[in-house]
């Protein structure tokens, strides 16, 4: 029972989507308006899904003072500094998200600085990588780092600068050869989404409810 | 060990010492560079510029911190072609950490804005009557195709909680069909569902603002019209300040841009000679 | 031999000078000039050319006005009435301002019921200009969208192959699907390790056990295992997600029954790491500098940590067989690897080696789809070409027609 | 005038910047303190901002003011969803799952077809005339697009005719491959002068 029922609610809300999307009469226009707002409402929830597991997994290495519960400590003061931030500015302006509340200068001054210096660790990375492992070992690979090159150097000021034509060159690859290829890509990946739709819609996938 | 092995085995530090060199002296020593303009966004320009005062836009802010650099410019100097020609931005987000980017540009543009519009005696930008910021709603593709019919179904009110037929600007305004123009700012695969959704099934001209890590998905889309515009990282941004003839950060990056690839293609071509000498010596 | 590619490939970098032409880029760029987003075009005052009528493929209960007007500069707004008889009550139901050419008239409307439209134009000196009774007009709901036919047509045409090909490969899984080249760089990757007397390192990545590249990434280690097995290696599992890693203790204690060397399978070489992307991937390098693995699999889903263990698997001097889904990682993987599975490669070198009816049916039918696709574009291009070339119109008529087919909306 | 809390806050975005840049150095307690902060403040702005931005909004609001009471249908299979968080009726979020999977696969099939086979395949199928560059960009790209499906077709041995085609996808998708290498450098150090403008113009002003 319990995996018949869920099985049966997938085909039945599939298949509202698909024949209200060709059949516009009545019935079906106002059920897809219905189930695409209850969709939209029970997506929210799904945002907090992952709070729970986080802290409750951080706790517990607290209480068991395993290694590194340290870090989990200040995971869990910077969790609560949030939700007390925004839950004042919320009283005091209606909504976390003014200009002047307490909870967008955090956002300003903790989340921008941390995600995007995460972000950009990667440039270094790219860079070292470039100079110990990139290597034209085959004949794919070089004809990869000679684009490479070509679309890097052509598609910066510098590039035009040394021959004025190299931007047409890099915007040639890219509107081209590059085009041509990423639609054949395209292609096969919404094949790849319609076979997999179809198989998850006719219940023959199910690894989604375990 | 021969120069170029003793090169191979280089320091990873070193390297990245290197690039932050790379990048910091063309910041101060501000070295600016002229700018090509490409086609992709120049088509972007002309189809914003064209339109008359008074048009609806609707400009989609979907990119968090990380990929601020690239975006932030664009959708600044977007702003400021659509206060100069008295278009009627509308904003929408559908990226929870984009949010707080998408009200403090709008508020910092509208300022400057009005700075300059007084100076010249021309008439200030007001929220809610000149732009507006209807802030996130969850369900992606379902929101999407939900304010096809009615943009209320899902925002009720804007970013801040006011209801959104207080605000003047929004009272006729009910779906796409309202606006000449979707300006997507993306960050990831947010652009494709509204390719996908809005485009495909509403009708609704597209232009891409993307991160040049997701731009060369999208040249696809060009090529078949579903985009009539395609802005591609930073490059793209400091394309598009310089047809608004206003240099920002993204303009004055490009150098920095510039000195660093030459700076990654001298690395991968001292990798390569290196492999070749080494694997040419171990065959003989 | 690849000569046939590098005389393909310099062709190619010839006919990129062809930047020099002056056409655009973008092919067939339909020049649309942007005046249409213009909306508003002006003539002299009063109203003309005023047009009501069903909004088609819908609902029904709307009806589609618009109209043309002379100058709107001397404009303020425009009022629209409506009643149910030509001469009855006409009750105003909107007031626009004077950029709007039309509006859809939802409020209240019954469909198959006559309805009457005026339209008073208030200009900004306090005037007010009457147009005559426009109608009558009726609003129908339609039962299909005629639109979009040619999606239920494209969706039968797939769905029917999938379906057929994953009812086939229930009953005989042993359908053709070509021997992924990377498989024998796999084989021979886990030989040349064992050779040299190394343990072989297979990484799954940051995915979940519900992602498909993981799940054939699951697959492929299964074959891995048995060779490993075989030669007498040993095989390290760094995980990145709890369920993932408990799937892959049971797939290698599988390859280690199935070769016959039950207690050559050790549960904790399977062993878990962290929950966090760049942690993972610095407790993966780590173990890679301190064991110095001959053979270095990346086989799952990736994102960005894929470069720092690309890169780090090649400076300890392994063979890097590589595989994901996710493109915007496959660049690096085949710069810095010995060999990469291409996106769906990887989704079929698992079918090869699992035989499982889902995937192999799966596959032949996204094959179906791929091969109707692809000779479609063939028929029609030299349809059209020739139909060109040689002024054949009626030739030309029916390409036109059927790439008229193929509309949105 | 900068205010005592802007600068404070500058000086406290620097050093969360210098905290997660010395991974570069070597892993380090600063780092892990980094990135353990940016983990628990995601999750922190995550909850207010479902609360502000997705319950009240869509259903506090309409159910307290417009007494839409028939929202409190989808609250439930809403809030089922978080049974997730106790193993013992973890099952019932079961519902709400096959309900959101149910509308994806819908949209999904939906979506790809009618927004990326139609309009993809309609870009492709050109009819070749005239002696022009765009004439041969565009005999470029069909055989750029019939070769990479060729790569990726699975039930024919790569041989002969088959095997040269897509040969000569491989080769196309290389380019691509390279391009979207180059682009992908280009984005990631566009992040790092945004950090370095951070540092060297809000914090240490030598950028002026």
């Amino acid at each position: 029972m319990r995996r018949e029922i869920p099985l049966a609610i997938t085909f039945i809300t599939s298949l509202i989507i698909i024949v209200s999307f060709f059949i516009p009469h009545a019935p079906f226009g106002t059920m897809q308006e219905i189930s695409l707002k209850w969709y939209a409402i029970i997506a929210g929830f799904t945002m907090l899904l992952g709070v729970d597991s986080l802290i409750h997994m951080h706790s517990q290495k607290i209480k068991r003072k395993k290694s590194g519960w340290v870090y989990s400590v200040v995971l869990i003061v910077g969790f609560a500094v949030f939700v007390v931030a925004g839950t004042i500015s919320g009283f005091r302006y209606g909504t976390a998200m003014d200009i002047n509340s307490s909870f967008m200068y955090l956002y300003n001054y903790v989340i921008i600085p941390l995600q995007s210096t995460m972000f950009a660790l990667l440039s270094f990375f790219i860079a070292s990588a470039a100079y110990r492992a990139f290597r034209a070992r085959n004949l794919d690979a070089t004809l990869l780092l000679i684009t490479a090159v070509i679309v890097m150097i052509g598609r910066v000021p510098i590039g035009n600068q040394i021959w004025h034509n190299f931007p047409a060159i890099a915007e040639w690859i890219m509107a081209i050869p590059q085009m041509a290829a990423k639609r054949g890509i395209l292609i096969g990946i919404s094949l790849g989404y319609i076979a997999v739709s179809l198989r998850i819609m006719l219940g023959i996938e199910r690894s989604y409810l375990s | 060990m021969n120069i170029f092995e003793r090169i191979e085995k280089i320091d990873r530090r070193i390297i990245f010492l290197l690039v932050a060199i790379a990048v910091l002296l063309p910041l101060i020593f501000k070295v600016r560079m002229e700018i090509p303009i490409s086609e992709p966004v120049k088509k972007a320009f002309v189809s914003v510029d064209t339109l008359s005062s008074g048009t609806y836009i609707l400009i989609s802010v979907d990119y968090d911190p990380a990929s601020m650099p690239e975006l932030q410019p664009m959708y600044k100097t977007l702003l400021m072609q659509c206060f100069e020609k008295g278009l009627k931005p509308v904003m929408i987000v559908q990226w929870p950490l984009g949010l707080p980017l998408s009200i403090k540009a709008m508020s910092e543009m509208a300022v400057e804005y009005n700075r300059i519009a007084s100076k010249e005696g021309k008439d200030t930008v007001v929220y809610g009557v000149d732009y507006c910021n209807i802030g996130y709603r969850p369900g992606g593709v379902a929101q999407i195709v939900g304010i096809g019919k009615e943009i209320r179904d899902y925002f009720e009110s804007d970013y801040k909680g006011t209801p959104l037929d207080s605000l003047p600007m929004m009272k006729d305004i009910h779906n796409y069909d309202n606006f000449a123009l979707l300006f997507c700012l993306e960050a990831g695969s947010m652009g494709e569902m509204y390719v996908q959704y809005a485009n495909a099934r509403f009708g609704i001209k597209i232009i891409f603002g993307m991160t040049a890590v997701s731009a060369p998905d999208a040249y696809p889309y060009l090529q078949s019209g579903q985009i009539i515009g395609l802005l591609g990282g930073l490059q793209g941004a400091a394309e598009y300040e310089t047809l608004m003839k206003k240099p920002g950060f993204a303009t004055m990056g490009m150098t920095a841009q510039s000195w660093v690839h030459v700076l990654i293609v001298l690395f991968i071509l001292l990798g390569n000679i290196g492999y070749f000498i080494g694997r040419k010596k171990r065959r003989s | 031999m690849d000569r046939y590619r590098v005389v393909f490939l310099i062709l190619m970098l010839f006919l990129s000078l062809s930047v020099y032409g002056d056409e655009k880029i973008a092919p067939n760029d339909i020049q649309e000039t942007f005046s249409d987003t213009v909306l508003f075009s002006v003539k002299i005052n009063p109203i003309s050319n005023f047009k009501g009528e069903d909004i088609p493929n819908d609902a029904g209960q709307s009806i589609k006005l618009s109209w043309e007007v002379s100058d709107d500069k001397s404009v303020n707004f425009y009022k629209i009435f409506k009643s149910d008889s030509p001469d009855g009550p006409f009750n105003p139901i909107v007031q626009l301002t004077s950029k709007f050419r039309r509006y859809d008239d939802r409020d209240d409307i019954k469909d198959k019921k006559d309805y009457y439209y005026k339209i008073v134009v208030m200009d900004n000196k306090g005037g007010a200009i009457e147009s005559d009774v426009y109608g009558p007009y009726r609003s129908y709901a339609q039962w299909f969208n005629k639109k979009r036919g040619i999606v239920l047509f494209l969706a039968l045409l797939f769905g029917f192959f999938i379906l057929y090909y994953m009812k086939k490969a229930k009953k005989d899984p042993n359908l053709f699907i070509r021997r992924i080249s990377g498989l024998d760089a796999l084989d021979d990757a886990v030989g040349r390790s064992t050779e040299m007397g190394k343990p072989i390192m297979y990484i799954l990545g940051i995915g979940e056990i519900t992602d498909l590249p993981t799940l054939a990434g699951l697959n492929i280690l299964g074959d891995v295992a048995e060779k490993a097995f075989e030669y007498g290696s040993s095989i390290r599992v760094p995980c990145y997600d709890p369920v993932v890693m408990t799937t892959a203790q049971e797939v290698v204690k599988q390859s280690a029954y199935a070769v016959g060397r039950p207690d050559a399978f050790n549960k904790n070489d399977i062993m878990y790491i962290t929950k966090d992307q760049f942690g993972y991937a610095a407790g993966c390098d780590g173990m890679m500098i301190r064991e110095k693995p001959g053979a270095i699999f990346l086989q799952g889903t990736f994102y960005a940590e894929s470069l720092i263990l690309a890169e780090t698997g090649h400076s300890v001097g392994a063979i890097q067989i590589a595989g994901t889904t996710t493109t915007h990682q496959l660049p690096f993987f085949v710069a810095a690897c010995d060999y990469t599975l291409i996106g769906e490669e990887m989704l079929a070198a698992s079918a090869y080696l699992s035989k499982d009816p889902d995937m192999v049916g799966t596959i032949k039918g996204e094959d179906a789809g791929k091969l109707i696709i692809l000779l479609f574009i063939l028929i029609m291009v030299l349809m059209g070409t020739l139909g060109h070339i040689f002024h054949i119109s009626p030739i030309i008529k029916i390409f036109n027609a059927i790439v008229a087919l193929f509309i949105q909306g | 005038m900068y205010n005592f809390w802007a600068i404070f806050g500058i000086w406290m975005a620097a050093f969360l910047t210098l905290a997660i840049f010395s991974f570069l150095y070597k892993d380090n307690p600063f780092y892990k303190l980094a990135e353990h902060l940016y983990v628990g403040t995601s999750a922190g702005y995550m909850l207010i901002y479902t609360y502000f931005l997705t319950i009240k909004p869509m259903l506090i609001d309409p159910i307290t003011k417009q007494q839409q009471f028939f929202l409190f249908i989808p609250a439930f299979f809403g809030i089922i969803m978080l049974t997730r968080w106790f193993p013992k009726i973890a099952w019932l979020s079961r519902w709400s799952i096959a309900f959101t999977i149910g509308i994806g696969t819908g949209l999904a099939i939906t979506g790809s077809i009618q927004g990326i086979l139609i309009p993809q395949i309609k870009g492709t199928l050109i009819a070749l005339h005239g002696w022009n560059w765009t004439t041969l960009n565009n005999l470029l790209i069909i055989i750029g697009v019939i070769s990479t499906l060729t790569y990726f077709y699975f039930s024919k041995a790569h041989k002969g005719v088959i095997g040269k085609t897509a040969k000569i996808g491989i080769t196309y998708i290389m380019i691509a491959f390279g391009a979207s290498f180059g682009y992908t450098v280009m984005g990631r150090i566009s992040l790092l002068i945004g950090r370095m403008y951070f540092l060297f113009h809000d914090w240490i002003p030598l950028i002026h």
